[in-house]
């Protein structure tokens, strides 16, 4: 950690006693994140500020205090441990600080991540009250949302956590996921709102979230394993590129044409901007111009949304819908970043049954990789390094061009002789 | 762990149910949606095959919230929109009303309270970032903290709609990027190997998950002062990072030699070109905070040749891959350097195999 | 190596000059030419700056030529064009001369021959390919008669223009494939480990030579009947064939088990897209001499479907990416198969890293 | 080579002592062969059988026998060796026949490959001199060209090769390349006919493999190298796939346009043709419509030629020509087929000093690859393994754009700090 000392350009000035004596700013100064209160977009700042001098909660001074001093120092002073609930091995990110002599009133600085409804729904009556419960125990701080989709409680003491759980749990939330099992969901607004959604995907989010709740809750597998759930291509929730398991909603039969907002569309945006916007946009040149109107090809659609997107009254995907599954997304530790390939072009997703099927899909998937994997290798990596095909074989698929993009370009494999 | 005192046996329920939280015409309309128009910056109406519609407003928040902010914003979502409410994927609130009427007083309540309406349509939405010096255990630098330095300047770029196509960016405190590929991201990139801290790590270290860790095995066993420790290849070592995840005595971290990068052209749809990756623009960028300018100022000028150059529905890699990457360097003033050729394990997929060239 | 009666002392001239070699209609428009037309299959007319014109007629030979042959084509340069003749880079011999009125006698007479003319512009030309059985030491098939059978079906293809751009071929003995990427490529392809031939090895083999050759290190040294000798890990091995060129005794050839294997989309122009490698479409077709029938008959399904369905200027390759992978299997009647899955060094950066689906 | 007794159909019948009775047929009978013989195609074997009647060679017999014998067991039989000429270390491909006791009269089938001019120009002189030799002292078969594009003379007993090799050296001729040295080189007709040609291939192929004339004939080098020069990126030697060192003419200004022929064009083949068959195949959308004309953005065109080839009597190559040079090509071995990448974008190659210039940056390259590859390594597979990056710094040029398709998607680098 040399050059963190020379750095620091100042000492932050601690003042560990002091209580809440009225009048008097509860704070200790912290000059370089004053700097953050500037300007118009709303400073992340000021809310701490403005929640510590209420609460006065000495954990949200200590947590200022150190940040300052991360500021001044440039360093960070968290180091990990491990705390969790009754029966629980995951969900509690655990903070000790590494300067609890300078600054012990941020000795402890545990986030508790929580599953919030699928598509991140909440009615007002939800939201306070675990805003209430949170208080009690907790500093007061919240994120909303972690990038894995979880509500993030940060800022707990060990000796608080049990309790805090407990009476969250009552409420109907439960903890998110950590460490090498399942984590946390999330999906897109899908059906809730969303024209384009091609499958339920918060339905299936919450049955499958439900079905793994216990890896999720003891991670016993050789790395973290992520589900997504877009309704549709244009993968609002970036599945492709950050899940393991990213499930698109995706139809087979032809787009849904309504011939008079097509019309309508050109009469009021104009033949130009049809060609520019539309169908020279198109990926696969599945659209073309006809008596000044569009006509697509179906099968050379390859559903990527941007037509339905640039004209969302006159098209909508077909009827004939239900998932495409891709795996291995991954951001860039190690390997580099791993965009997710597609491995199930197509599945229904309408009754019971098609998301039994789903499930029973996904453990034989889960069952070959607990075979296959190395530790601390994410799904996609262990695809990459035994093979696709080998993955698919293992777990009985067939093999399909939509797989890939192309076939192979060298002749180095044994086929079967 | 198990205290003797427990009354309450855990109901490992998973997610938090949802019919409760969607609001009555939601539910009514639940699947059945049929087009959606933006009328104006933050506002979506959404109309149903019932003919029923749901107004959306949309409006930016910190992330970092507090049960105070949240409060406030169930205060707004009881009075426009009976009580319910949501979030983005990127972060911002969302109030659902089938209240035509109810959409302006909203906004002017939401920017009352400082938060800005937009976010919607060919926009500059909110920042997806990380944990930085505030909780994570690995962090460079502060992702909150450029997140909100970098939106001060992008402000107005988020309440209105007057880029090419979305952009969306992201911020991460170290080269893992759980912020993820984005148009535009920001990025912590180490630059020197790590310092191995022997004392530490004879304390706390697993010396085989650190080593295996390594991807270019760069990591060895060793003996200091008598006990056993590891020692960095420093020819070999990437600067990656991922031995310090596995132990903190990998100290990779430090206030100069931890520089950030800019990163485009990452896009996650699927719409009209592929899923793309990022590729790196500057870097050697100085940690500066509380406003690092010098990360602000390169996201500025990717954003100003972007919205002038970009053709309606192109985001940032596409308008890219049709302009070439020469004049993305020279439109934006930065500069391509030899450490932007790629080296690491399909590289050569990048190479141009192609006597495609431009002058 | 050196003989006492030797007079003559070497000159190392490299390749032959080429002035004397140039008609004197060329050797005055050197570098002035202004355009070209294709007035018929097999005839070119070059137009110089100057005014000059030089016609130039193209012929398809064996490639595996006598001096017999050649004298031939000597005696209709005479006639016909000056004394001058050149080869095209596909074994193609062209007539050049200024003389209009010599093209249609010049025709005649090489056709007469048995020689093709054709060879020009949108058609399928010579077939680039190699040694074989005639003469190279590690074939598993001979390449000229695969292509002679391939050629008598493709007769007419190149004394026509009838594609949609050119069709190159190539038809090699080993997966080297000396005969290179090509819009439709005919290769061996071996699907069994090599076979170890202790006996021959002890006395021949370079050991490490061979253990070093391997790509993916599936050689390992071992005893057998009490000799140094090499052994095969079959399960690593790819069946590459690289380890039977450092050493015979890595004995992979096999009349049964070396197959073939058809490629398509193989194009090394920078015309419109970048050059492009060949991507496997059927294999484990039989090496079935003297004519080949399984392997004409793939070559000739991919021709009828490009020749039908590819559009002005699109070379194979680029076809398929029009109309995508799916309908070429289904259109050429051919079958994709998990082999054609790449697993090798970057067969990550083939997947289909997208939500882009055909059915 | 199991399997191969099980496989041959029939034996064939040896004629050994036998000569050339007139009347008789010389070869022995060849039913396998003879089916090469149908067909409109011009059918090696009948040439082979042609001369081998005509001259009655032993050998011509003998490789006849030894061909039919391959297709009836459908496996090779022809072994390596070393034959050279005087002071020179390759440049004979030798063969031996593995099967001698069987068909003893192909015992010895040596190949000696000759370079031939660039351009592959002849006239009859040089060809009939060159005939009359190998006549005199080969079996008479001549392959024009192999891939390399050496005139390749097959067939030679290795107590022949000096006397004919002096002969043809005589003549002009000499030897191409062979084993780990420089190679023969190919090039396209460039300025002997093309209007594409933006630079004199020809003369700097004579002028760089008369340069490199020493390490062709005695190869010291890690493996082959390969060059090839082509007039113009259409690339009509394939070097971009086939050669170390692809040579290919271009240009810096703008593509020169001839109004008028463009007019004259479209008035031939109508605007639909020149959106459908033009502007609509540019890679890089650099050319648009205006007003029924085209109009060619030349900071958006990459050079490909296209356009060109469509209208050659309307656009020619601007005149600020010169070359690029792309580097490391290769077919499949070992770690697949790898296209050349583009090195230098541009040199101008007009005087003597251009061409000085260029071999100086070649030299540099090969010192490179001296210093940093391995046995049998390709210059194209060092430079992988080495890094791009590293290549550049190692002959000292600049990082250009142009060498990649895009900047790197991974953090994984240590700049200078
Ligand atoms: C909190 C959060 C960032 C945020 O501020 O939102 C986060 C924070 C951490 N991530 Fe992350 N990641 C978070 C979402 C992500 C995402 C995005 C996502 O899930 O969509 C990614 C990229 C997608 C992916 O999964 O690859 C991500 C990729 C990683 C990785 C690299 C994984 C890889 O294989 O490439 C690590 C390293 C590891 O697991 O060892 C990591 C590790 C970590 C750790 C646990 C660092 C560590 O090893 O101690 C961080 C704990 C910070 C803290 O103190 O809370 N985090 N992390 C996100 C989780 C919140 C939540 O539960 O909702
Ligand atoms: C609300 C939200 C989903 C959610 O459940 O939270 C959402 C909602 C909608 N998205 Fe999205 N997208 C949302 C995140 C995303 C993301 C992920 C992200 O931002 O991190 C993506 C992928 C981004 C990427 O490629 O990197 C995304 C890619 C799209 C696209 C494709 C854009 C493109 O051309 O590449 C569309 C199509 C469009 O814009 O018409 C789309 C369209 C839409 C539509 C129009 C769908 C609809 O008909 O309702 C919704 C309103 C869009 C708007 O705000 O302009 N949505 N959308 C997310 C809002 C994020 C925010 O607050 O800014
Ligand atoms: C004679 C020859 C060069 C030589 O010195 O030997 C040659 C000559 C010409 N080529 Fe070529 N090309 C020749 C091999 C090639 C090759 C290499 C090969 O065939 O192995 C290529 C690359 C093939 C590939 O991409 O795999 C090649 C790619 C082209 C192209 C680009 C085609 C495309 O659209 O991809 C053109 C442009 C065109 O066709 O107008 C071209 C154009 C031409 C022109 C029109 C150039 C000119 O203006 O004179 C010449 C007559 C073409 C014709 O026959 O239609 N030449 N040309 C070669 C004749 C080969 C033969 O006998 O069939
Ligand atoms: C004769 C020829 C095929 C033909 O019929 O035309 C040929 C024949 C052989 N090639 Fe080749 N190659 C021939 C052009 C090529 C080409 C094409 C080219 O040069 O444009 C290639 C692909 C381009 C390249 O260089 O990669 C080629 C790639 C190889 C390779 C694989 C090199 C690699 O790194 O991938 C080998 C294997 C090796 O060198 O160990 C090889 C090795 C051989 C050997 C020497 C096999 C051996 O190791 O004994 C063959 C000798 C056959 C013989 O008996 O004459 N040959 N070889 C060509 C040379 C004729 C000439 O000199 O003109
Ligand atoms: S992913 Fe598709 S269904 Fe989901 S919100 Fe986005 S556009 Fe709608
Ligand atoms: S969805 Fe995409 S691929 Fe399909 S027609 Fe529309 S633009 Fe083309
Ligand atoms: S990006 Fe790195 S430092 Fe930031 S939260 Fe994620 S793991 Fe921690
Ligand atoms: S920073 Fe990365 S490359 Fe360097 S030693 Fe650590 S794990 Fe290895
Ligand atoms: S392809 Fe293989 S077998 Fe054929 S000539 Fe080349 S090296 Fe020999
Ligand atoms: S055939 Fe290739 S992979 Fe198999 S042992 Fe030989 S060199 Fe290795
Ligand atoms: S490469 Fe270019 S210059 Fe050479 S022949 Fe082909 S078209 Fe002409
Ligand atoms: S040469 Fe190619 S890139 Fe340039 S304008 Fe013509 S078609 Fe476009």
């Amino acid at each position: 950690m040399d050059g963190a000392e020379g750095a620091a350009s100042q000492e932050v000035h601690h003042c560990n006693e002091c209580g809440a004596h009225s009048g008097e700013k509860f704070l200790n100064p912290t000059p370089m994140l004053d700097e953050l209160e500037k300007g118009p977009w709303p400073s992340f700042i000021s809310g701490f500020k403005e929640l510590a001098e209420r609460t006065k909660k000495p954990m949200l001074r200590g947590v200022m205090d150190q940040l300052e001093y991360s500021y001044n120092t440039k360093m960070g002073y968290w180091k990990g441990g491990l705390v969790t609930v009754d029966g629980y091995g995951a969900g509690i990110i655990t903070r000790y600080s590494m300067i609890k002599d300078k600054i012990p009133e941020a000795a402890e600085f545990h986030t508790m991540r929580i599953q919030p409804a699928p598509g991140l729904h909440y009615n007002t009556a939800m939201l306070r009250e675990l805003c209430d419960i949170w208080e009690k125990y907790g500093s007061g701080l919240i994120a909303l949302h972690g990038q894995t989709g979880d509500i993030m409680l940060q800022g707990i003491e060990q000796d608080k956590v049990q309790a805090c759980f407990d009476e969250l749990n009552q409420a109907g939330w439960d903890l998110g996921g950590a460490g090498a099992g399942m984590r946390t969901a999330v999906s897109c607004i899908g059906p809730g709102r969303c024209e384009n959604a091609c499958y339920d995907n918060l339905k299936l989010h919450l049955h499958a979230l439900k079905h793994f709740v216990g890896v999720l809750h003891r991670p016993e597998w050789n790395y973290k394993l992520k589900f997504k759930f877009s309704g549709c291509p244009n993968d609002c929730t970036n599945s492709i590129m950050r899940s393991d398991l990213a499930v698109i909603g995706t139809w087979r039969d032809a787009i849904q044409v309504d011939r008079d907002e097509v019309k309508a569309w050109i009469e009021k945006k104009g033949v130009d901007a049809l060609v520019n916007q539309v169908i020279n946009h198109c990926p696969t040149k599945a659209i073309s111009l006809k008596d000044g109107e569009m006509v697509i090809e179906t099968r050379d659609c390859v559903r990527c949304m941007h037509c339905l997107n640039a004209m969302p009254k006159a098209l909508s995907p077909g009827k004939d819908r239900g998932i495409s599954l891709l795996m291995g997304g991954k951001n860039t530790l190690k390997v580099g970043v791993n965009m997710g390939s597609l491995i199930i072009p197509f599945m229904k997703m309408e009754s019971e049954e098609d998301i039994e099927a789903f499930i029973e899909q996904i453990e034989a998937i889960i069952d070959w990789w607990d075979d296959s994997g190395l530790d601390h290798e994410r799904i996609g990596e262990t695809i990459e390094r035994v093979g696709l095909k080998q993955f698919i074989e293992g777990i009985g698929l067939e093999a399909d061009i939509n797989m890939v993009t192309r076939p192979r370009d060298n002749p180095y494999f044994k086929a079967k002789y | 762990m198990s205290s003797p005192e427990k009354k309450w046996k855990s109901v490992e329920s998973g997610p938090h149910t949802y019919e409760e939280a969607l609001h009555p015409v939601v539910r009514k309309n639940y699947g059945k949606w049929k087009y959606h128009e933006i009328p104006k910056p933050g506002v979506l109406v959404h109309v149903a095959e019932s003919g029923d519609s749901i107004y959306t407003v949309r409006a930016g928040t910190p992330r970092q919230d507090t049960v105070d902010m949240i409060r406030r914003l169930c205060d707004i979502a009881d009075k426009y929109c009976d009580g319910y409410l949501r979030f983005t994927v990127r972060n911002n609130v969302e109030f659902l009303t089938p209240k035509q009427e109810n959409v302006e007083p909203m906004i002017r309540e939401l920017e009352s309270m400082g938060l800005p309406v937009g976010g919607t349509g060919m926009c500059v939405s909110s920042v997806s970032h990380t944990q930085g010096w505030l909780h994570c255990d690995i962090p460079a630098t502060d992702a909150s903290g450029v997140v909100k330095s970098m939106m001060d300047t992008l402000y107005e770029e988020f309440r209105g709609m007057q880029m090419p196509n979305k952009v969306r960016l992201s911020t991460s405190c170290c080269s893992i990027n759980c912020g993820g590929q984005a148009d535009i991201a920001v990025v912590v990139k180490h630059t020197r190997p790590p310092r191995v801290n022997h004392d530490h790590l004879a304390m706390i270290c697993e010396l085989p998950k650190a080593v295996a860790r390594c991807p270019v095995a760069a990591i060895r066993p060793t003996v200091v002062n008598g006990k056993r420790s590891l020692m960095v290849d420093e020819e070999k070592c990437i600067c990656c990072g991922a031995c310090f995840g596995a132990c903190p005595a990998m100290e990779i971290n430090h206030p100069e030699h931890s520089k950030f990068a800019i990163w485009v052209g990452g896009k996650n749809s699927n719409a009209r070109s592929k899923p793309s990756t990022m590729s790196i623009v500057a870097h050697n960028l100085p940690n500066n905070p509380p406003r690092w300018p010098e990360v602000t100022d390169a996201v500025g000028k990717i954003l100003v040749a972007y919205k002038e150059g970009g053709r309606p529905w192109e985001r940032i890699g596409e308008w890219i891959n049709r302009i070439g990457w020469k004049r993305f360097f020279e439109e934006t003033g930065l500069t391509f350097d030899e450490d932007m050729i790629d080296s690491y394990r399909h590289a050569r997929t990048t190479f141009n195999q192609s006597a495609h060239v431009r002058f």
